[in-house]
């Protein structure tokens, strides 16, 4: 056979490895306030372009421009701000008590603080999401007592769950929040099943969705847009594509297809691209979506564009995988900075008043700490009992579960 | 009391749950309006609707995924596999998620869904229509596990699971649908409406999960039994001239261990029989937990007669079928032994 | 809650069930030869409207019109038409031989003939299918002896499968044609990966993936476009669309895409959809999609567009779900029929030559049918063994598979 | 000799066969350019090129689905499960195709493939990072099922796997990758590069798939074990003072039945370790078979001792993990029957 008409093997790569300068040339960022903002029961096949595209509201000067801005009041947006910062502080206590040795695991968020906080203002209580580890601003934002995390955390003897799940694996039906699987994406056709149940029912709420952009790959995902699309659940599918699955770069899982947002196009599903690092576009774009499904006009995919600036997990360290500095270079900047500027330049916030914010947050934070920690630690104080264990496999113990526990003398 | 087939059991089943409970729904490949391949779920569209009874793209995944999102709301799903050898898609759904979303949420989210497939051989369906795969399910904490033998089991069986809080998997030997069979695949089959089991009840009632059933009295020694195999057992029982007693489980997780340690201590010997192959079959759990809790009464070592370890073929399905030859062979080993 | 707010259920339903009169109106279908003919190193995103079209060859009049005209000889379309009659012919001895007890079991291919037949013609020597249970015709386009297919449907001694698989569940290394599985899907990403390895070893030969309609929704059809996208991988992924899946209309599987092609769209891959009862035009687009790959241009999705005209299989009866003469009413008509009308306007073959073909393919088909069934049928003559049983679950038999034989006293 | 912990060990399997046979690839999530989470395929992308060990999307359905095709086509790819827990979206292909196209075709198809996966507890990881699901590919015929205890065992296994025709599951006790673990939890770990069992030969070697390795001889009853349980199984031994005989299983399937029949009929007694959950484990089979061979030896019920049927709790890992007390307990028990 005849060099020429040899086949190969295209595997992608990142454009830049540990070493190299960053380099994001490649990310096409249109500018803020370019995108339209179609109805909300646009045909889907005529808003294609928007699978392709960014939706941001926030510019360099930090102004809200365009059609998908002013979704939010001034006193909304600086509790928006709160939100974020509150998570930030959360993630470094928790990070620095995983250190201490306090926990066995910690995931943070850094840099995608936006995207969970402002996603959750657009829900309605009853509504319920399917989050997967990288989405506690839903519960910041929602009102969930940082204290009962932390118990989580610690699995503490206060632990709402037990000691059952490993750390940051939260879940509070009451707050919207349902049950974090360890196995990625089980939980996208799930949210896809809930909206099913809500729209039979004929009840008025809908479901959320969670996936990172490495997991759009698992079958789940597929089976979500399958059932989504064939049912019309009202459902807001979001693909939250922080560039990284711990070591491997989102042109492995995302292929020929430029974006992830275009997957929904072979489903005729309403697919969106935003500005994840943009605290008003996010919520301007959930607002959408959660509209058209509590219009009973079916599922929306959103792909937030935004950057993982730490370590996948406490078990990770990028260092081995990408520049250490490319988090800097990310191109749509930080969201709380962002958001900070822009009540700046609006004249509602100020640097002193920031300061003064993060010294409050600082100590909110440091106080539920110490409430969590008369608890117990993972390895230290209260903690759950061997009884807990054998608990809640099933509604009532059966003979042999019963039979095991006394073995085990408890 | 009417007379109703395996198949008709099955159906009633759903519909007086569905009549009784409207967060009861019911969905599945070609189980709306068609009914389903094996018809069991025939008119329940036209009688609750179609957002009740559906059908579904063809992903067992999707239809156990977006069945435990619906039992999280509230509802209660009984859906269908078309064949056990179909289940595969779903088994992270089934074992990393429904059977595990009550203990990681400490009872907040629950999962109390059916999973409804038919099971076994004896039909020449070749290694995709004939599987029987319980002991991949009864090694899951958190599920439960059925097999019914007959119609009035059947619907009293399907009737608890639906109404249990817990996810169940529920195995339908195919080859009774219609009526008992013993393996003896020569000879015409008994009609259920020829069968005295074939009486079921119209409205509500339930069996028990966990408890099994003695089919067959005997001082000799005890065979375990589920589905089909328990014809096989009474045949070859029969056959052999051998006093054995037939347990028929009905239920492998929970367990009934309590009759079953019973009988054993009785008769002091034990066959254990199964359609699905032998290597980690349930059957090896079943004679784990006899020689632990029976030791000093068995006088002869547990059998298994089982399905061999290979796929199931097509054209040599009496030669893999566990029939009353080869139980009854293993009956009179025990016996000598 | 107000009655305005209450969301439902949507749950497609078939324009028509039993009783209804067929009715195909919302079927568009393009002129034939008015579909363009892109070059095969097209960008996939210059040719979405591809995936909502029909590419066709063969007009009302019998004429092979357009762009995609011209990929065969008369001799070739001749033999093209051989093979269709050979399969339609062997369909109905085999379902005549399982009504009389002689296997268990046959699923035909009425209506679907140009597809299987046409797209071998566009394969090479050492290329791979991985086939559904309805593309036999890559069996006897192929030269695989009818006779061999015959001893698998019915287990007989002479069973190249030794009786392990149900009937037509065909496998033939030497003719391109992989281990048909019973699980729905599964062999879509096998493809893939057979084609990456061919990639990966620099060899020249392409992988052909096949999967129905109602199967796309299955998980493997998932990891195979993303497999195939991401490694752009030397291999063509077909789906049949016969608008049923046993009894469930394609509308349940497709939602709100529109097409089954749409779906690669989502991946940055070529879709195509082309009129699957139009031999010439099924054969054209195989051609373009096998030069893709043979180029290391990557995947393409092709979606037929054709109608199951006979029942699912031999345990299905369609009656119970839709009109009787639904399939007469099928506007893309009967794919025999068409080519063998364009072989007549063209003057190079004739009513009588047809009928006088049909004769001799009845004839071939009675006498391969004789000489299997010599070596016996399924329930009566010569079987595989007990022993062909304990055989091939292993390269080497393996102690305790030993032990299970000697039992079975084999 | 190098000294090389069971993580270079299995690396260096995969190298020098790597080395030796083009055809075999290695691929997985992040086990290219990074090496993978336990770092087992460090080095390899830069060796032997990123066409012959590379990233996968998150998909192991689509991992081991395109493994089986490359198989069909001819490599011999040895592909990576991150985790055991996260192999059940890839179940379906690995039961229903992977271990019956050889069948299925006749030969004309085979599927020389090798899953790697880590498994077991003991690393707080909680219930997506601590499963043992063996018994789950044990009752699938067509699979082979290897568990290595040690870095030597670990290459000599892994190659033999790489080499064999058949596809193998390869589960590697993450507890036992940078050095011995015996259940006590709260005492250091010797590193394998002070063990001598970290002793591993440079270039290529073979342990046999099929073979048992009697770990510790003794008279008074005979332990079961595998992966980290057989260092539990060592320590139980010692500190209950007992005379057991340990054997380190290494391969369940295909099952060295000769070595442990031989053991029990000598000692009498039987412990099976494992740390999968008890009902249906492969503890089950274990104990099935020896009570069948060794019915006439056996002077105790055969003990299991497993982890409990709940799904592997985070904060009570050590009150779940079968430790030397409760084996221990175990041992005392059955000698006293
Ligand atoms: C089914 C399954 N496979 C693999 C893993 C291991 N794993 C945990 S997180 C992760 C990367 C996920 O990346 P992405 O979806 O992009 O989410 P991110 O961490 O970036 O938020 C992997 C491979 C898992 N948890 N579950
Ligand atoms: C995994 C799996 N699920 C379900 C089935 C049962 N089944 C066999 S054929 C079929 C319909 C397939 O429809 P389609 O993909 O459109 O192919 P067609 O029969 O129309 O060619 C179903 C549901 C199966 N064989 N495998
Ligand atoms: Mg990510
Ligand atoms: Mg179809």
């Amino acid at each position: 056979m005849s060099e020429e008409h040899k086949l190969s093997l295209h595997v992608p790569e990142p454009e830049v490895r540990p070493g190299d300068t960053p380099n994001f040339s490649n990310v096409v960022i249109p500018k803020a306030g370019s995108v339209e903002r179609p109805p909300v029961d646009v045909d889907p096949k005529d808003i294609r372009e928007l699978a392709y595209s960014i939706i941001r509201v926030l510019n360099r000067q930090g102004e809200a421009v365009g059609p998908w801005a002013g979704t939010l009041s001034d006193e909304e947006l600086r509790e928006g701000l709160r939100h974020m910062m509150t998570l930030r502080a959360f993630d470094a206590r928790m990070q620095m008590a995983q250190r201490q040795g306090k926990t066995s695991f910690y995931m943070q968020h850094m840099g995608e603080e936006a995207v969970s906080c402002a996603f959750r203002r657009a829900l309605e209580p009853g509504d319920m999401n399917f989050p997967t580890y990288r989405q506690a601003g839903l519960l910041i934002a929602g009102g969930y007592p940082m204290v009962e995390m932390m118990n989580q955390i610690y699995s503490n003897e206060a632990d709402p769950l037990k000691g059952r799940q490993l750390p940051i694996m939260y879940s509070s039906k009451e707050h919207g929040f349902f049950s974090i699987s360890g196995n990625l994406g089980t939980q996208f056709i799930q949210a896809v099943g809930w909206a099913m149940a809500s729209a039979i029912r004929n009840d008025t709420r809908l479901a959320a969705g969670w996936i990172g952009d490495g997991s759009t790959a698992e079958s789940d995902f597929h089976a979500a847009l399958v059932f989504a699309s064939t049912y019309r659940a009202p459902v807001v599918l979001n693909i939250v594509n922080n560039q990284w699955a711990i070591s491997t770069f989102q042109g492995i899982a995302r292929g020929g297809s430029g974006t992830f947002a275009a997957r929904g196009l072979g489903f005729g599903i309403p697919a969106l691209r935003v500005d994840g690092n943009d605290y008003l576009a996010v919520h301007a774009v959930a607002k959408w979506a959660a509209e058209r499904a509590r219009r009973n006009l079916g599922p929306t995919l959103i792909e937030y564009v935004t950057y993982r600036v730490g370590a996948h997990s406490t078990s990770d360290d990028p260092s081995a995988y990408r520049p250490k500095t490319e988090s800097d270079a990310w191109p749509l900047g930080d969201p709380v900075i962002r958001l900070k500027n822009h009540l700046i330049v609006k004249g509602t916030w100020s640097e002193e008043r920031h300061k003064q914010a993060e010294a409050e947050i600082l100590d909110t934070v440091i106080s539920a700490q110490k409430e969590a920690e008369t608890h117990g630690t993972l390895h230290a104080g209260g903690k759950p009992s061997t009884r807990d264990m054998f608990e809640g496999v099933y509604a009532t113990m059966p003979p042999h579960l019963r039979r095991q526990r006394q073995k085990a003398g408890v | 009391m009417p007379r109703m087939t395996m198949i008709e059991a099955i159906r009633s089943a759903m519909d007086v749950t569905m009549g009784r409970d409207e967060t009861v729904v019911v969905f599945g490949e070609d189980v709306g309006y068609f009914g389903g391949v094996f018809r069991c779920t025939q008119g329940l569209q036209q009688k609750y609707g179609k957002t009740r009874c559906f059908d579904t793209p063809i992903s067992e995944l999707g239809i156990v995924g977006a069945a435990i999102g619906m039992a999280a709301y509230g509802l209660k799903p009984c859906i269908e596999v078309q064949f056990a050898d179909y289940v595969y898609p779903a088994y992270d759904q089934i074992v990393s998620e429904a059977a595990r979303i009550r203990y990681r949420s400490n009872g907040q989210f629950t999962c109390p869904i059916v999973i409804r497939m038919p099971t076994g051989g004896g039909i020449f369906g070749g290694q995709t229509h004939s599987q029987s795969p319980e002991a991949l399910f009864t090694h899951v904490s958190g599920l439960k596990v059925v097999v019914p033998s007959n119609p009035f089991d059947a619907k009293g069986l399907l009737i608890s699971a639906i109404e249990d809080p817990d996810p169940v998997i529920f195995l339908e030997p195919k080859r009774l649908y219609n009526g008992p069979f013993d393996g003896h695949h020569d000879r015409p089959v008994t009609p259920w409406s020829k069968h005295q089991l074939g009486d079921v009840p119209e409205g509500h009632f339930s069996v028990p999960l966990g408890k099994a059933e003695i089919r067959r009295e005997g001082t000799a020694v005890t065979i375990l039994a589920y589905g089909t195999m328990v014809y096989v057992a009474e045949a070859a029982a029969e056959e052999a001239g051998v006093d054995a007693e037939v347990i028929d489980l009905r239920s492998l997780l929970p367990l009934d261990l309590d009759t079953i340690v019973a009988s054993v201590k009785k008769t002091g010997r034990c066959v254990v029989v199964h359609e699905a192959t032998l290597t980690s079959g349930f059957g090896a759990e079943l004679a784990a937990l006899v020689q632990e809790h029976c030791f000093y009464h068995l006088e002869a070592p547990i059998a298994r007669v089982t399905g061999w370890d290979t796929p199931y073929p097509h054209a040599q399905e009496w030669d893999y079928f566990p029939g009353p030859r080869r139980v009854g062979e293993a009956l009179l080993e025990v016996m000598e032994a």
